[in-house]
């Protein structure tokens, strides 16, 4: 039911099995698609090359926010221990490197975590709980069995019409025209 | 898809993770299907019992807060008795789950895939029942939040940081946080899974917030496996930083039979030796329950009873140390320490901690016995008792006689510790049913990842 | 006036609660008695249980608590009128008198807006000089007794003293020439009360007067009588003798008076040099008592066989014809003995316990005179009275005869603590009337057709002698809480006096003894000094006859020894919790009394400890559990008075066994009885469980010669392998370094301290139950441990409390910095900031932390929350505890001196309370870092040293090892 | 499929959880601000049984704090003075005001009076007039200008935190000990610097370890 008066999202094209799904991805790409992504029920390897999508930059912002904590951890013992209000404990110093371990690492990792879970968020746009893709008809199946590569209208290359007759030339299951 | 031509030799090497001729969507509805089918009458039975229990402990400890740490037999010298034994007992099971998650995950070892869900929820848990105890062993439980470095106006006073007691509130507290997001970011895809298949409103809605809005996309995938991968590798050093600062408790302390510079190592042993005999425990009834024999295999419960035997091997050589550098050392208290607890008058919870730890594990070296269902669920039951007493023997046999034998004592349990503690088993099995009946007890997504691909083109992937 | 204010003691608000009264207002005018009733407390409100709910719901309010921001209103009452040296918030002291065994001792009371909360020794007072034994500190307690009786009664209905004032005028009018009428009291050792006596006599010719104390010295009184011809008062100067023999004598613990001669015989014992020689003590007794473990040498001899011994022991020395009645073992220690006494002529002493029969004593006296001690080791003045149980006799007789028309009895519980064959309970029911004068209404009381109340010595008027004659006054701090009356007071009464008040009675009795001129002035004097100049007995001088027919041998059965108990003496301390869980020095035994006997004896009976036996004495007989004594003497069974009481109140109600049942005439001391062990057993509690050091070097002893060759031997007997800290140490020069030295020489183990403490500190008691967990809260303990076999064992003591560690393993631990170091070396204890994780206690390698498990106030009724002291917090449950080395006295002189302008505080200016008390004076504290001070000097005594130095904890407080001084003959 | 939310809800949830931030910060925030002694305990100023103004007495009339609380110097309570003081000047003046019967009931029947207790300390905190007054510390420093009070109001926290603040660094609050209750007294020249003297001269050292004031 391709009309010209629908203003499409993606034309999506389905498929079941990851190799499949790889195949198409690399022809797509190599089609000069760049606005391109893929619904997987689990992460599919070799799916990013394919598509060509880029490492993702998580690891240094857990490191910056990590090295944060180490930093809060010390400020925290040595603040409140020997500035705040020092009190001679057990004859031992006000602050000392020795007894300050244990809770700076843990802080580190605390700090890690949190950046490591809620950077993927950020960086995934979570939570999303519309998206236009929900529209679609075969998507309801990428968190089960099927694999589905999906080309964006923002694409230059993008053509509601010619864009469904490429990745029909990709023997899918199916295709669809998403529409917003 | 780099191994899949070597997949053929490498199958004949592993038995394959998954039995029976699963497909995607065989395994998507097989562990789905038990969070959407109608409750089972037995769940409503069991989660009755765990509820009652849990409320037994709920009351225990509304009469402890009235009456004080003496309706306990903790008395002068043993100032800590069960509280801190179940404190450190529950953490032990704990980290198992962290372990199979974590570090098998960075092992690369593929079958943890049908269990770390479940080993992970345990984990939670069982942390859960273990920060119960700090919370409630201190005197005035209403000021326990001083042991955080809150700001307050009002007093200019501070945290001690030379206190291995602060220590594990930062260690066990942060322990918690990250095992739960662990878990959580685990669960995501399969949240969404339950969403999609979702039949009722509420289902899609109760899911579709859970989840996140997450849609599997590639894109997202990239940056879910680099969080997970991070996490994994921040959990490793976490979970062995954990229990060796529970250790700490003890070998920072001064008193004979705590003092002792291999706790470190031999909590973490001990530990996850704890953990996997309860994995165990749990696995073997819920896969028989939920009919998972197919996707919980004999090879994943071998391989855990194998873990047991290592770790269990470990901790008996960690008991020998101990009892030979006592005698080696010269020290006189220390020497009489491990004496009076072979021979003293907790001789017998010396020798059943021995005899569970120790002898029962070492079973497992018979491969019969290892894949023998019955025998490794009572030998699993055997090492949580050990392990439950391995840290009785060593805070009250330590605490009991120290230095100067005018202050010798003895400790005998009330009745408001033995019920606390069976409370907090029910505690346990609570969350832990509610969790089966709510949640993808195995990890869906990750186990089709360790699937051979199914046949369209010969080109699977690993 | 709401509770708070008595609650937590502090913040002294004028009349904050009006028990007091100044001492020149005491003869009370009507409107002060007036304004005394409106301010009485409205009744017992259970004030603790109280605060513990507003503490949950502080915790559980949180910001609900913010909004209603407004605290409760809690208000200020001052006094109406000023009252002289009255200064809110300052402690006021008086001096009085404590009437114990019969005897007078000066004590020095500490008051707190007219509460007395602390006892101390009259320093000017020859038989305390400063020191307090524990009975007498504890029994201010009773003071705060809420089961004290509160109510004139009649046949126990309700009365009124009025009631009783209009009943008596008719009564006594009616009474003629007194021949139905008898008097009953405890020993009158009171001038006043003597002459109203004598008053009283005059008027009723045909009455008799009593005295009765179920724990006496007819025996030694008739023992002089035997020896001298007339009862005389022995005296012993153990400071003058190199050689002392204790004969069945408990004459640092048990024996009355012991402030003295422990004073006298530690005095005696301390070193300060290697070559110092000391006083040999040998000690012959059944049981094992403190002075035997002080002992060098110790002979373990049934009480029964001492007489014989004694008798030996006297030909020896060569008085009366020899005689061998004791056995090997005997004959070899009584050669060395006799031969050391010889050698010490002059220089010796033998004392003989009140246990032991007339003879012993006429014996001992026999043996001082040859060896020519008296006049110098011993001296004789004449005795405060007559013996007593012949008195008491003869009363029973009447009774019994149904003489008695009328019986007043003053204090005391005579139905219940007299021989048993005497049945005096039975003969009170014959007396028509029966009047009891008493604190409690006890068994007695329960008797009598009247029960009045009687006033605490430190409410009421009196006087006292010593046994020196030295008499106190005895002034009250406080008006009677529960209106009672003194003895005094109603012997005047009922004598018709022109005042029964007791002011009157006691300043009007001793005006008319001084001249006119200067009365005021000797009578202020005596107020102030405690004691009255110029009124010690002249010494008498007397010789001994030729002793009288020698001692039989001991029976076949067992011996029973009845004994006072250190806690509760003859029961009348029952009902006080602080004694009940003082422990027994030697067993450590608490909340119980038991039959003691040897392993050998337990053996024997085929019983184990806590086996219930039966002892029969001339067909009576008790069941009492049985507990080992190591060092006891075989076939013997020692058995404490004083427990077992039924109306004693809720403390000491059915705590222990009566052993009055088995106490005849006949065998008011030492009995022969059948012993049997029955099927019951009953559960001893203590708070020590473990009595041998396991070789590790915990109290160090030598012998004075081993001393001589090797002075570091203390210092030795640890191998210290060089540990050292990561951190390096923060060092502690500036300002004062407070530190304790604790000479092990010296102590006794006599408890006086760890009562002290607990008056001082406001330790809570926490019941038997509770001991038997293990957590009694006592701040300092005294730490008993026996060497040698179970049988001929030895037994050393050791006080234990905070060690004050500068390196403390408690504070690294505490997550909350509850407990940390104070730049002068205190352990301080922050209780408002403790969260109870009892990790320090654990970590505390001297257990001397003590934590409140539960709130031990629970049942606390508002009066008994009077005693605490004001400068002592009181610790809510859920918190940690210990010694401060009494911060609070040290901030109290810290302060004075600031105030007066001064630099620095002098040496001993700062006393903890365990020193304070200390009859043995082996406790010393003061600043370290002083090289005058008393403590420093001993701490470089080379038989110093740190206890568990090996663990590094660097101690602040340091022990003196123990010294023995044994005879060569017998080693 | 149709979509599960609507398309606006992405909006909305974020939103939302801007507002629960804010709320979240709002509310921790007005938390310490009520929670802070300042707030919670300055201020206090009930109702006393006699409305007895100190402005009058120690303002107006002049008189020395000291003549009522006369143990200040002596002991570690400051006393509330007895019926009697009052009636050393009240049985002449105002001897029939209907206002004071109270205080002329308690002086004849000795019913103490209930004065309401205005600044109060924790039971385990020990306090030290004595000590204080003598090192200099004038009552302004914790009791504010009494001497303007128609009714004495509460203007210090009295908080430990307030409490170490002067012990840490006294200079500030002391002066000759004579001057201690003038309460309008102005240092000639730089306060601190005298304060530096006394230190100096008194040894002054207060303490900052627990024992200083918890026993």
């Amino acid at each position: 039911m391709e009309t010209a008066q629908i203003t499409p999202f993606a034309a999506i094209a389905e498929f079941d099995t990851p190799g499949a799904l790889v195949q198409a991805a690399e022809k797509v790409r190599k089609a000069g698609y760049s606005k391109t992504d893929a619904l997987t029920p689990f992460p599919v390897h070799g799916i990013d090359e394919a598509l060509g999508i880029p490492r993702s930059h998580l690891g240094y912002i857990v490191l910056c926010i990590g090295m944060m904590g180490t930093a809060a951890a010390l400020l925290l013992q040595w603040w409140t221990g020997a500035v705040d209000y020092p009190l001679v404990i057990g004859g031992k110093p006000l602050f000392a490197f020795e007894f300050s371990i244990p809770v700076t690492f843990e802080l580190t990792v605390l700090f890690s975590s949190f950046a490591a879970v809620f950077g993927m968020l950020a960086l995934n746009g979570l939570p999303r709980f519309y998206h236009p893709l929900d529209n679609a008809r075969m998507t309801r199946r990428v968190s089960d069995d099927r694999f589905v590569l999906v080309i964006d209208k923002s694409d230059p290359k993008f053509h509601p019409v010619e864009t469904i007759g490429f990745l029909r030339s990709l023997n899918p299951i199916s295709t669809e025209l998403v529409e917003d | 898809m780099a191994d899949l031509a070597i997949k053929p030799p490498l199958a004949e090497l592993n038995p394959p993770l998954v039995e029976g001729n699963h497909s995607y969507s065989t395994v998507t509805h097989t562990v789905s299907g038990i969070v959407e089918r109608k409750t089972p009458k037995q769940w409503f039975i069991a989660i009755s019992i765990s509820g009652a229990i849990t409320l037994m402990m709920l009351g225990m400890i509304g009469y402890l807060f009235l009456n004080g740490v003496g309706v306990w037999g903790n008395n002068s010298p043993v100032g800590w008795a069960w509280d801190i034994t179940n404190f450190v007992f529950w953490i032990g099971i704990g980290h198992a789950g962290t372990l199979i998650s974590a570090i098998l995950f960075l092992f690369r070892q593929k079958w943890r895939t049908s269990i770390n869900r479940a080993a992970e929820a345990m984990t939670l848990f069982a942390v859960a029942c273990a920060l119960l105890f700090p919370l409630i062993h201190v005197g005035r439980p209403w000021r326990a939040y001083w042991m955080f470095p809150i700001p307050n106006t009002d007093l200019n006073m501070w945290q001690n940081f030379r206190s291995p007691l602060l220590w594990d509130v930062f260690a066990v507290s942060t322990y918690g946080t990250v095992s739960a997001l662990f878990w959580y970011v685990g669960l995501l895809p399969d949240l969404a899974t339950l969403r999609d298949r979702a039949r009722t409103r509420i289902r899609q809605l109760v899911y579709g917030v859970l989840s996140l809005g997450w849609r599997g996309s590639a894109r997202a995938w990239r940056h879910y496996e680099m969080a997970y991968l991070i996490l994994a590798g921040l959990s490793t050093p976490l979970v062995l930083s954990v229990h060796t600062i529970v250790s700490f408790d003890f070998a920072v302390s001064i008193i004979p039979g705590w003092h002792t510079t291999i706790f470190p190592p031999y909590f973490v042993a001990g530990a996850i030796f704890s953990g996997f005999a309860m994995v165990v425990t749990l696995m073997v009834i819920f896969r028989y329950a939920f009919q998972l024999e197919d996707l919980v295999t004999i090879k994943h419960l071998e391989n855990m009873n194998i873990v047991m035997l290592a770790t269990g091997s470990i901790v008996g050589y960690a008991y020998a140390t101990e009892l030979f550098i006592a005698w080696y050392s010269g020290n006189m208290y220390e020497k009489f320490a491990f004496l009076n607890r072979t021979t003293g008058p907790y001789w017998w919870a010396y020798w059943t901690m021995v005899s569970c730890n120790v002898i029962s594990p070492q079973f497992f070296w018979f491969k019969k016995l290892r894949r023998n269902i019955p025998f490794m669920f009572v030998i699993s039951i055997f090492v949580n008792i050990g392990m439950w007493f391995e840290r009785f023997v060593i805070i009250v046999t330590s605490l009991h006689r120290d230095f100067l034998p005018s202050s010798w004592g003895y400790f005998r349990p009330t009745f408001v510790d033995v019920c606390t503690f069976i409370g907090t088993l029910g505690f346990f099995t609570t969350l832990f049913l509610l969790f089966v009946r709510f949640l993808p007890m195995i990890a869906i997504s990750e186990v089709k990842g360790v699937m051979p691909a199914p046949g369209a083109s010969e080109r699977g992937q690993h | 006036m709401d509770l708070v204010q008595i609650s937590n003691q502090k913040k002294p608000t004028g009349a904050g609660k009006h028990y007091w009264r100044s001492v020149n207002e005491l003869d009370g005018t009507a409107k002060l008695e007036g304004w005394l009733d409106q301010e009485f407390p409205a009744g017992p409100v259970n004030d603790s249980s109280r605060r513990q709910v507003l503490k949950l719901m502080g915790a559980s309010f949180g910001l609900a608590g913010l909004v209603a921001c407004r605290r409760p209103e809690e208000k200020i009452m001052p006094l109406s009128k000023g009252v002289e040296d009255l200064v809110p918030g300052k402690p006021l002291l008086y001096n009085s008198v404590f009437v114990h065994a019969g005897a007078a001792a000066g004590v020095r009371v500490t008051t707190h807006d007219g509460r007395p909360t602390k006892i101390e020794g009259n320093p000017d007072h020859p038989y305390s000089e400063g020191k307090a034994t524990g009975l007498a500190q504890g029994a201010l307690l009773n003071l705060y007794d809420p089961d004290r009786s509160k109510q004139v009664s009649e046949k126990g209905n309700e009365s009124s003293w009025e009631k009783f004032g209009a009943f008596a005028k008719t009564h006594f009018d009616g009474v003629g020439n007194g021949d139905g009428l008898r008097f009953l009291s405890q020993r009158v050792v009171s001038p006043t009360l003597t002459s109203v006596r004598e008053q009283a006599l005059k008027k009723w010719p045909g009455a008799k007067w009593v005295e009765w104390e179920p724990v006496n010295n007819d025996n030694a009184l008739a023992g002089a009588q035997l020896a001298f011809g007339n009862v005389v008062e022995a005296h012993y100067h153990l400071d003058q003798a190199d050689v002392i023999v204790a004969l069945d004598s408990d004459f640092l613990n048990l024996d009355s008076p012991t402030v003295l001669p422990a004073r006298q015989f530690t005095r005696k014992r301390k070193v300060t040099e290697p070559g110092d020689a000391i006083a040999r003590l040998y000690a012959v007794e059944s049981q094992f008592s403190a002075t035997g473990a002080t002992a060098d040498h110790r002979l373990r001899l049934r009480a029964g066989a001492i007489a014989a011994f004694t008798a030996d022991l006297a030909a020896l020395v060569g008085v009366g014809e020899s005689k061998t009645l004791s056995g090997e073992k005997e004959r070899k220690f009584l050669a060395a003995l006799a031969k050391d006494l010889k050698a010490n002529e002059g220089r010796s002493v033998v004392v003989a316990g009140p246990r032991q029969p007339a003879e012993v004593h006429a014996l001992a006296h026999a043996i001082n005179q040859t060896l020519g001690n008296c006049g110098k080791t011993v001296t004789f003045t004449q005795a405060l009275a007559e013996p007593m149980l012949d008195g008491l006799k003869a009363l029973a007789a009447d009774l019994s005869g149904g003489k008695v028309s009328t019986l007043v009895m003053l204090g005391g519980n005579p139905a219940h603590d007299a021989p048993a064959d005497l049945d005096l309970a039975g003969g009170i029911g014959k007396a028509q009337t029966s009047i009891h004068l008493a604190h409690n209404a006890n068994e007695t009381s329960a008797l009598a057709t009247w029960h009045l109340p009687e006033a605490h010595y430190l409410e009421s008027w009196g006087d006292a002698r010593a046994l020196d004659g030295t008499v106190s006054i005895q002034q009250p701090m406080i008006l009677p809480l529960y209106g009672g009356r003194s003895a005094l007071e109603v012997v005047a009464q009922l004598a018709g006096l022109p005042s029964a008040k007791g002011h009157d009675l006691v300043r009007g009795f001793w005006q008319g003894q001084w001249p006119a001129a200067d009365r005021e002035r000797v009578w202020r004097k005596a107020l102030h000094d405690g004691v009255v100049a110029n009124t010690k007995f002249a010494e008498a001088k007397v010789t001994a006859k030729a002793p009288a027919a020698g001692a039989k041998a001991p029976g076949t059965g067992y011996d029973v020894a009845f004994h006072p108990s250190s806690s509760l003496w003859d029961g009348r301390y029952a009902n006080n919790a602080w004694m009940q869980e003082t422990p027994e020095p030697m067993s450590k035994l608490v909340w119980d009394n038991a039959a003691m006997v040897s392993p050998a004896t337990l053996k024997a009976l085929g019983a184990t400890q806590g086996d219930v036996i039966s002892i029969t004495v001339g067909g009576k007989s008790i069941e009492a559990p049985v507990m080992v004594q190591p060092g006891h003497a075989d076939q013997a069974i020692s058995i404490s008075l004083g427990y077992g009481r039924k109306n004693a109140g809720r403390v000491g109600d059915g705590v222990g066994v009566n052993a009055y049942p088995i106490r005849t005439t006949a065998g008011l001391h030492i009995a022969e009885a059948q012993v049997a062990k029955t099927a019951k057993t009953h559960k001893l509690v203590t708070t020590q469980e473990h009595f041998r050091m396991e070789d590790r070097p915990i109290i160090r002893e030598a012998t004075t010669a081993q001393y001589k060759e090797d002075p570091k031997f203390a210092e030795k007997m640890s191998e210290m392998p060089p540990i050292d800290s990561i951190y390096g140490y923060h060092s502690y020069e500036q300002g004062y370094q407070w530190g304790m030295a604790i000479d092990l020489n010296a102590c006794t183990g006599c408890n006086a301290c760890l009562v002290a403490c607990q008056a001082e500190n406001n330790v809570p008691t926490v019941g038997k139950a509770q001991v038997s967990r293990g957590r009694e809260m006592h701040w300092i303990r005294l730490d008993r441990y026996y060497t040698g076999t179970g049988d001929e064992a030895q037994s050393v003591s050791q006080p234990m409390t905070c060690q004050q560690c500068e390196t403390a393993p408690c504070e690294s631990v505490c997550p909350v910095a509850a407990t940390t170091h104070s730049p002068e070396g205190l352990n301080d204890m922050a209780y408002n900031r403790c969260i109870g994780t009892r990790y320090c206690a654990n970590n505390c390698p001297y257990k001397v932390r003590r934590f409140n498990f539960l709130n031990w106030h629970k049942e606390d009724e508002e009066v008994q929350s009077l005693v605490h002291n004001p400068n002592v917090t009181v610790r809510m449950r859920g918190i940690m505890e210990k010694c401060t080395y009494c911060v609070q006295r040290i901030q109290e002189k810290k302060i004075q001196a600031k105030v007066e302008g001064r630099r620095e505080i002098k040496d001993g200016e700062i006393v903890t309370a365990c020193q304070q008390t200390c009859p043995a004076d082996a406790i010393v504290f003061g600043n370290i870092k002083d090289p005058g001070s008393r403590v420093a000097k001993l701490r470089h005594q080379e038989r110093n040293y740190e206890l568990l130095a090996e663990l590094n904890t660097k101690p602040r407080t340091t022990y003196l090892a123990k010294l023995r001084n044994p005879n060569p003959e017998l080693a | 499929m149709s979509a599960i939310f609507p398309k606006s809800t992405d909006l909305y949830v974020r939103i939302g959880g801007a507002v629960a931030v804010l709320a979240i910060l709002g509310g921790v925030g007005s938390f310490a601000y009520l929670s802070h002694p300042k707030v919670l305990e300055t201020g206090y100023s009930p109702v006393q049984p006699v409305p007895y103004s100190h402005k009058l007495h120690a303002g107006n009339l002049g008189m020395d704090c000291r003549y009522c609380h006369s143990t200040v110097e002596r002991a570690a309570f400051a006393a509330i003075p007895p019926a009697e003081t009052c009636m050393n000047c009240h049985h002449k003046v105002k001897e029939k005001n209907p206002i004071l019967q109270p205080v002329r009931d308690s002086f004849e029947k000795g019913v103490a009076m209930k004065w309401v207790k205005v600044h109060r300390l924790p039971d385990y905190v020990y306090f030290n007039h004595q000590a204080h007054v003598g090192a200099g510390v004038s009552c302004v420093s914790c009791h504010g200008r009494v001497d303007q009070m128609i009714e004495v109001k509460q203007v210090a926290p009295l908080s430990m935190a307030w409490c170490l603040e002067c012990h840490r660094n006294p200079a500030a609050n002391l002066r000759p000990a004579h001057l201690v209750t003038r309460l309008d007294w102005k240092p000639e020249g730089d306060p601190a610097e005298i304060g530096r003297r006394i230190i100096e001269e008194k040894h002054i050292k207060p303490p900052t370890n627990c024992s200083g004031c918890h026993r």
